[in-house]
């Protein structure tokens, strides 16, 4: 048996489908989840993807926060269903507080697509578990939106909770506060980040690299073992 | 019809680059003088029927919600005197 | 206020018509009213005067264009030619794709943002109208100098709004171009191309036919956007209750035109339109009198269904409106349910705004009165055509005489040395990466190739790995040294860059960018620029699928260099056999493809080192290039090569340096015998490129270019981590490095 | 030092789609009787100096020349009372 992974399409999603080709690569099956519905359809886990959502044009992931999809997501999250936020996801999942802090505009105003390294700071979530803690990986990023802020509390809550999941290496792209990329609830079933390892799942295109699939060959293992 | 106003503008601890960007460009296009700059949101909303307190309220809540994200947002709500 | 309805119109032959303040000539004033057989009404004033304007009509253009139809024989790939929204090529395995080329020029200068914003998606809408899914965008820009300071105000913008669209699209930018020119300080040029990809039981065609089928309006509310002359129809013949000043530039909504592509390709996988056609210059005037006359019969509209952002818009304005994001479609009457529930699920409005009918006119109504009555090809199709007067310009034969390959010339090898970090560093050969940067490459999962590499490449078939490259290329210094040359080298190029990448070229699109036609020189640089993309073609087998003219780019008196950009269009049956740029192989043996010659007019060099521009530009020998692009890709196929790439402005030093920085990898290099270090460096003969062969293929790469005659050097070899020229200078990789990549960001960060 | 408020709006007539996505979410979220939502920026500027007719007439052109495109926007400028 394998494990149902949902992909929510919002409008102006964009990354959908490349999601559900990593879902599917990575030998889960892929199932579309639309905005409109408060129905899952039974997924065992969820991603929610990149993109511009409703035109992210009050606050990236402002409005998808209110969408009926995601009232039983924001439910089903607290209730432990995996869920992972890539970009405009984690943004959303700011935004409807299942993870602490905000995003924010680059800190030089410009959206930024490029190859960044990240270091995998901790395997104990639902996401990264094929990984090491400690791991590096290349995957693409690309946002407007991608600065991390939050409260000096609620950072140093996260470093002694080893909550920050991942971090950027070499270069800070967006001026995020600790160099953060990612993180995850206290519960590691829902995990954010603003690079795509979606992108990072076939060797012929994006970057050319696969350090991506580990995402979706974590939560495959996690799901067929439970 | 009233107007009223919400002013969402980032939490004063919070970095504000387009602001600074702004005050950089300055000098450079010449004006001098301008010794901090902050950039945020204004919405103009178009309340049908008056504006009492209720109204207020709910708009108080509107922005609390969803105009700000008072993670990293203050804002402020005024009813526009109508010219 | 009085509707001027065409019963109006009959009654009052003499009333005053502003046709001169809509941009309308005497005659054609006078054409419209033989036409008719009375004055046309205010509504239908506006739809001739839009229809007939230089942009729409291509009236001095057309007869010049002509060439591409009549000389170029279409190729077996060829299924849709000019004359649709957008032309469309075979690639095989029942794929078609769809490619073009359109300018936003004018506007980008007036609001940089929303202005190249637009234009995207113009372009992307004109590639959805085909039937097809876009799947990559492209963007060759053209700026005045770097350091000028409204370059720092248009250059951010218009960057800003490519990026902000096409981002917001989910369209991967795969390529494009940034120039640096004074000529181009007061007019920048914003050309923007898209791909779009479909089977070919897909292709729609914008044509209304089958009366009764109704005609549906779809995407966003109209507003007052874009509607130049409209105010003067208001403002001087109508008493007008609205706004008497409407904005000229139009405001784009990247999130409506998503909706409006996932929306248009639902309803396309239904089948669910019997004609299609995208709004833009023009508005409804052109999409509504445009689909009539490609139809069989006439078509009625009921204009105040229209669904407006602004009430007090009159009929006239609601005709010119460029509002963007809005589509109009042909429906059969038994589809419009379904076509409606689609809509609705995108949260896009739709309405039906009229019908097919059986006559033969275009009847606009407006509150049930009559105000336009036309035959729909004398507006759409059968517009005024010019032949306007051209003749060589007086100072050509001078600009040609000033020779750049007298300029003076390094006289030592520290001085070489130099020069070759003042050419990479320029900003017309330095990086483009701060630019690109802005732009998402990845969306989509299927990129291949995109910038800095030379042809930007897409897989299309996820099981076959099919896929389509695209280079776009133009060179306005060459172009106005000789006009007819310039327009073959951009070919060249383009064409060239494409092979590099591995994927065979199929066909064309261009822009072709130019001055003021009234004036006889810039008609003539036109003239000559045609004629030689037209020899062009019709040598390398590459048929025109279709295109854009842009005229009148000029400040004042003074014109823009010609710049006709090129955009190539190729195929590639694996894309895993794609070639890059990269130079990644230690040890790996780098040959130069072709001849080098003493060819500086035109050159970076010239205007890098001197400042100058003048006397011929490289020759063209088309049957070379064809060689050389069989080279590549029998190479690239073969596994024979491992990286190419072509050589174009800033000669052989500029491509080796961006192929080590790609790869971080340095070069040994050896001036080949016979040939000068200076020229070998910076000379920018066509027909060129350079290619890393791995050890083990040395022979077989050798052979193969030996039995087809092109001549192969053996220049050097990938190793270390500097560029080192024998006998001449090295520099190390860091130090190029900083060189090439912080120009651009020290201009514009 | 005191506080001079720049605001900038889309000219009425061109096409808004930050308020428009506003506007249509409100309902979604609860929030009836809102007729129209425009979104613009807010320019706060600390200005050294007072702030007096000529330093005005100074922000005034900054305002026009820079911080919005009169193409397409509007704006206002106001002295903000010290609190
Ligand atoms: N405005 C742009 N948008 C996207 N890509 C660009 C742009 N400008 C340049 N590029 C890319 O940068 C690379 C180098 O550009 P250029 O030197 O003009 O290439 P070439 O000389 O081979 O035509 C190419 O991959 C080109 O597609
Ligand atoms: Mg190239």
């Amino acid at each position: 048996m394998t494990a149902r992974i949902g992909v929510v399409t919002f409008p102006g999603t964009l990354d959908d489908q490349d999601s559900l080709r990593a879902v599917r690569t990575a030998g889960a099956e892929p199932v579309s989840l639309w905005h409109r519905d408060k129905d899952l359809k039974q997924v065992d886990a969820v991603v929610l993807a990149g993109g511009f959502s409703y035109g992210d044009y009050l606050r990236a992931g402002a409005i998808a926060r209110f969408s009926p999809v995601m009232e039983t997501i924001i439910d089903q999250a607290k209730a432990g269903l995996p869920v992972l936020g890539i970009c405009n996801g984690f943004q959303i999942l700011t935004e409807a507080h299942l993870l602490p802090g905000g995003m924010l505009q680059n800190s030089h105003l410009h959206f930024i697509c490029r190859e960044q390294k990240l270091r995998v700071e901790t395997s104990d979530t639902a996401w990264t578990a094929d990984y090491t803690a400690g791991q590096e990986i290349h995957i693409p990023l690309k946002n407007m939106d991608g600065r991390y802020v939050a409260e000096e509390r609620v950072l140093d809550e996260l470093e002694a909770e080893g909550r920050v999941a991942f971090r950027y290496l070499d270069v800070n792209p967006n001026g995020s506060l600790r160099d953060i990329a990612g993180i995850t609830n206290a519960a590691g079933n829902v995990v954010g980040l603003m690079p795509h390892p979606e992108h990072a799942v076939q060797p012929l295109v994006g970057t050319g690299r696969t350090d991506g699939l580990g995402f979706f060959t974590s939560i495959l293992k996690k799901l067929v073992n439970a | 019809m009233a107007r009223v106003v919400v002013d969402v503008m980032l939490k004063p601890e919070i970095l504000d680059p387009q602001g600074q960007a702004v005050q950089r460009a300055l000098p450079r296009l010449g004006f001098e003088g301008i010794a901090d700059v902050r950039q945020g949101k204004r919405f103009e909303l178009e309340v049908d029927g008056p504006v009492d307190d209720a109204a207020l309220a709910r708009i108080n809540e509107m922005a609390e919600t969803f105009l700000a994200n008072t993670v990293i947002e203050d804002f402020t709500v005024k009813v526009e005197e109508p010219k | 206020m009085t509707l001027d309805t065409v019963k109006h119109a009959s009654e009052t032959p003499e009333a005053e018509q502003p046709w001169k303040e809509l941009g309308l000539k005497e005659d054609e004033y006078a054409r419209i009213r033989e036409i008719l057989g009375r004055r046309p009404t205010g509504a239908e004033l506006a739809m001739y005067s839009v229809m007939w304007s230089e942009h729409c009509s291509y009236k001095s253009s057309k007869v010049h264009l002509k060439q591409f139809g009549e000389k170029v024989p279409a190729n077996d790939a060829m299924l849709v030619g000019i004359g649709e929204n957008a032309g469309v090529v075979d690639v095989g395995q029942g794929y078609a794709v769809t490619f073009k080329v359109e300018s936003h020029n004018h506007p980008s200068y007036i609001e940089p943002y929303q202005g190249a914003a637009t234009g995207v998606g113009g372009i992307v809408r004109d590639i959805l109208a085909m039937g097809a899914r876009p799947v990559a965008v492209l963007d060759p820009l053209r700026f005045g100098a770097a350091d000028h300071p409204d370059t720092r105000r248009v250059l951010p913008g218009v960057v800003a709004g490519i990026g902000g669209y096409g981002n917001c699209l989910g369209l991967p930018n795969i390529g494009g171009e940034v120039v640096f020119d004074a000529c181009y300080q007061g007019n920048p040029l914003v050309n923007a191309g898209c791909i779009g990809v479909m089977k070919h039981e897909d292709i729609h065609l914008a044509k209304a036919s089958g009366p009764g089928n109704k005609v549906v309006l779809y995407g966003a509310r109209t507003g007052g956007d874009g509607i130049g002359g409209v105010s003067v129809l208001a403002s001087e013949t109508f008493e007008s209750t609205g706004p008497a000043k409407r904005p000229a530039v139009q405001v784009g909504d990247p999130f409506q035109e998503k909706l409006l592509i996932e929306c248009t390709l639902e309803i396309f996988r239904e089948q669910l339109v019997a004609g299609i056609q995208d709004l833009g210059g023009a508005g409804l005037s052109c999409a509504t009198s445009e689909l009539a006359s490609a139809g069989s019969g006439g078509m009625r509209v009921e204009l105040d269904t229209v669904p407006l952002r602004d009430s007090s818009l009159s009929p006239e304005e609601i005709l010119m409106s460029e509002s963007q994001e809005r589509m109009c479609a042909i429906v059969e009457p038994d589809k419009v349910d379904r076509f409606m529930e689609i809509c609705e699920k995108w949260d896009v409005i739709a309405t039906v705004i009229g019908e097919v009918t059986d006559g033969s006119q275009l009847e606009i109504f407006w509150h049930g009165e009559q105000i336009v009555d036309v035959p729909p090809r004398t507006v759409a199709h059968e517009g005024p055509v010019y032949n306007r007067p051209y003749a060589r310009p007086a100072w050509q034969d001078e600009l040609q005489a000033d020779d750049a390959n007298k300029l003076p010339r390094p006289a030592n090898a520290a001085e070489l040395r130099e020069q070759v970090l003042k050419l990479v560093s320029s900003p017309n050969q330095a990086s483009k990466s701060w630019i690109t940067d802005q732009y998402d490459r990845f969306v989509q999962g299927n990129t291949v190739l995109a910038m800095p590499e030379d042809a930007g490449m897409v897989r299309i078939d996820e099981k076959t790995n099919l896929g389509v490259a695209m280079a776009t290329d133009g060179n306005g210094r060459y172009a106005k040294l000789d006009p007819y040359t310039g327009a073959q080298l951009a070919l060249a190029e383009s064409y060239r860059n494409v092979a590099a990448s591995g994927a065979r070229p199929l066909a064309i699109s261009d822009c072709l960018n130019f001055g003021s036609p009234e004036d006889p020189d810039v008609m003539w640089q036109f003239a000559e620029s045609t004629r030689g993309l037209a020899d062009g073609c019709l040598q390398l087998g590459t048929p025109v699928t279709g295109g854009n003219v842009s005229l009148y780019n000029q400040t004042g008196e003074t014109a823009i260099h010609p710049t006709p950009v090129v955009a190539v269009l190729g195929v590639i049956d694996d894309v895993t056999r794609r070639t890059p740029v990269a130079f990644a192989e230690e040890g790996q043996l780098l040959y130069l493809l072709g001849d080098t010659h003493e060819e500086l007019g035109g050159s970076a060099w010239s205007q890098v080192i001197h400042d100058h521009l003048g006397g011929m530009p490289p020759k063209v020998d088309l049957d070379r290039e064809k060689l050389l692009g069989e080279i590549l890709i029998s190479a690239s196929r073969d596994g024979m090569i491992d990286a190419a790439h072509d050589l174009s402005d800033g000669g052989l030093i500029q491509a080796v340096t961006e192929s080590c920085l790609r790869g971080g990898k340095g070069a040994r290099l050896v001036v080949p015998d016979g040939l000068d270090s200076f020229v070998f460096l910076f000379s920018e003969s066509a027909g060129r490129a350079v290619v890393s062969v791995p050890r083990s293929e040395e022979l077989r790469f050798n052979d193969m270019c030996g039995a087809r005659g092109l001549p192969a050097t053996r220049i050097g070899v990938v190793d270390g981590e500097e560029i080192e020229v024998q006998g001449e200078f090295s520099i190390p990789l860091t130090e190029l490095r900083t060189a090439h990549e912080a120009t651009l960001p020290d201009l514009f960060a």
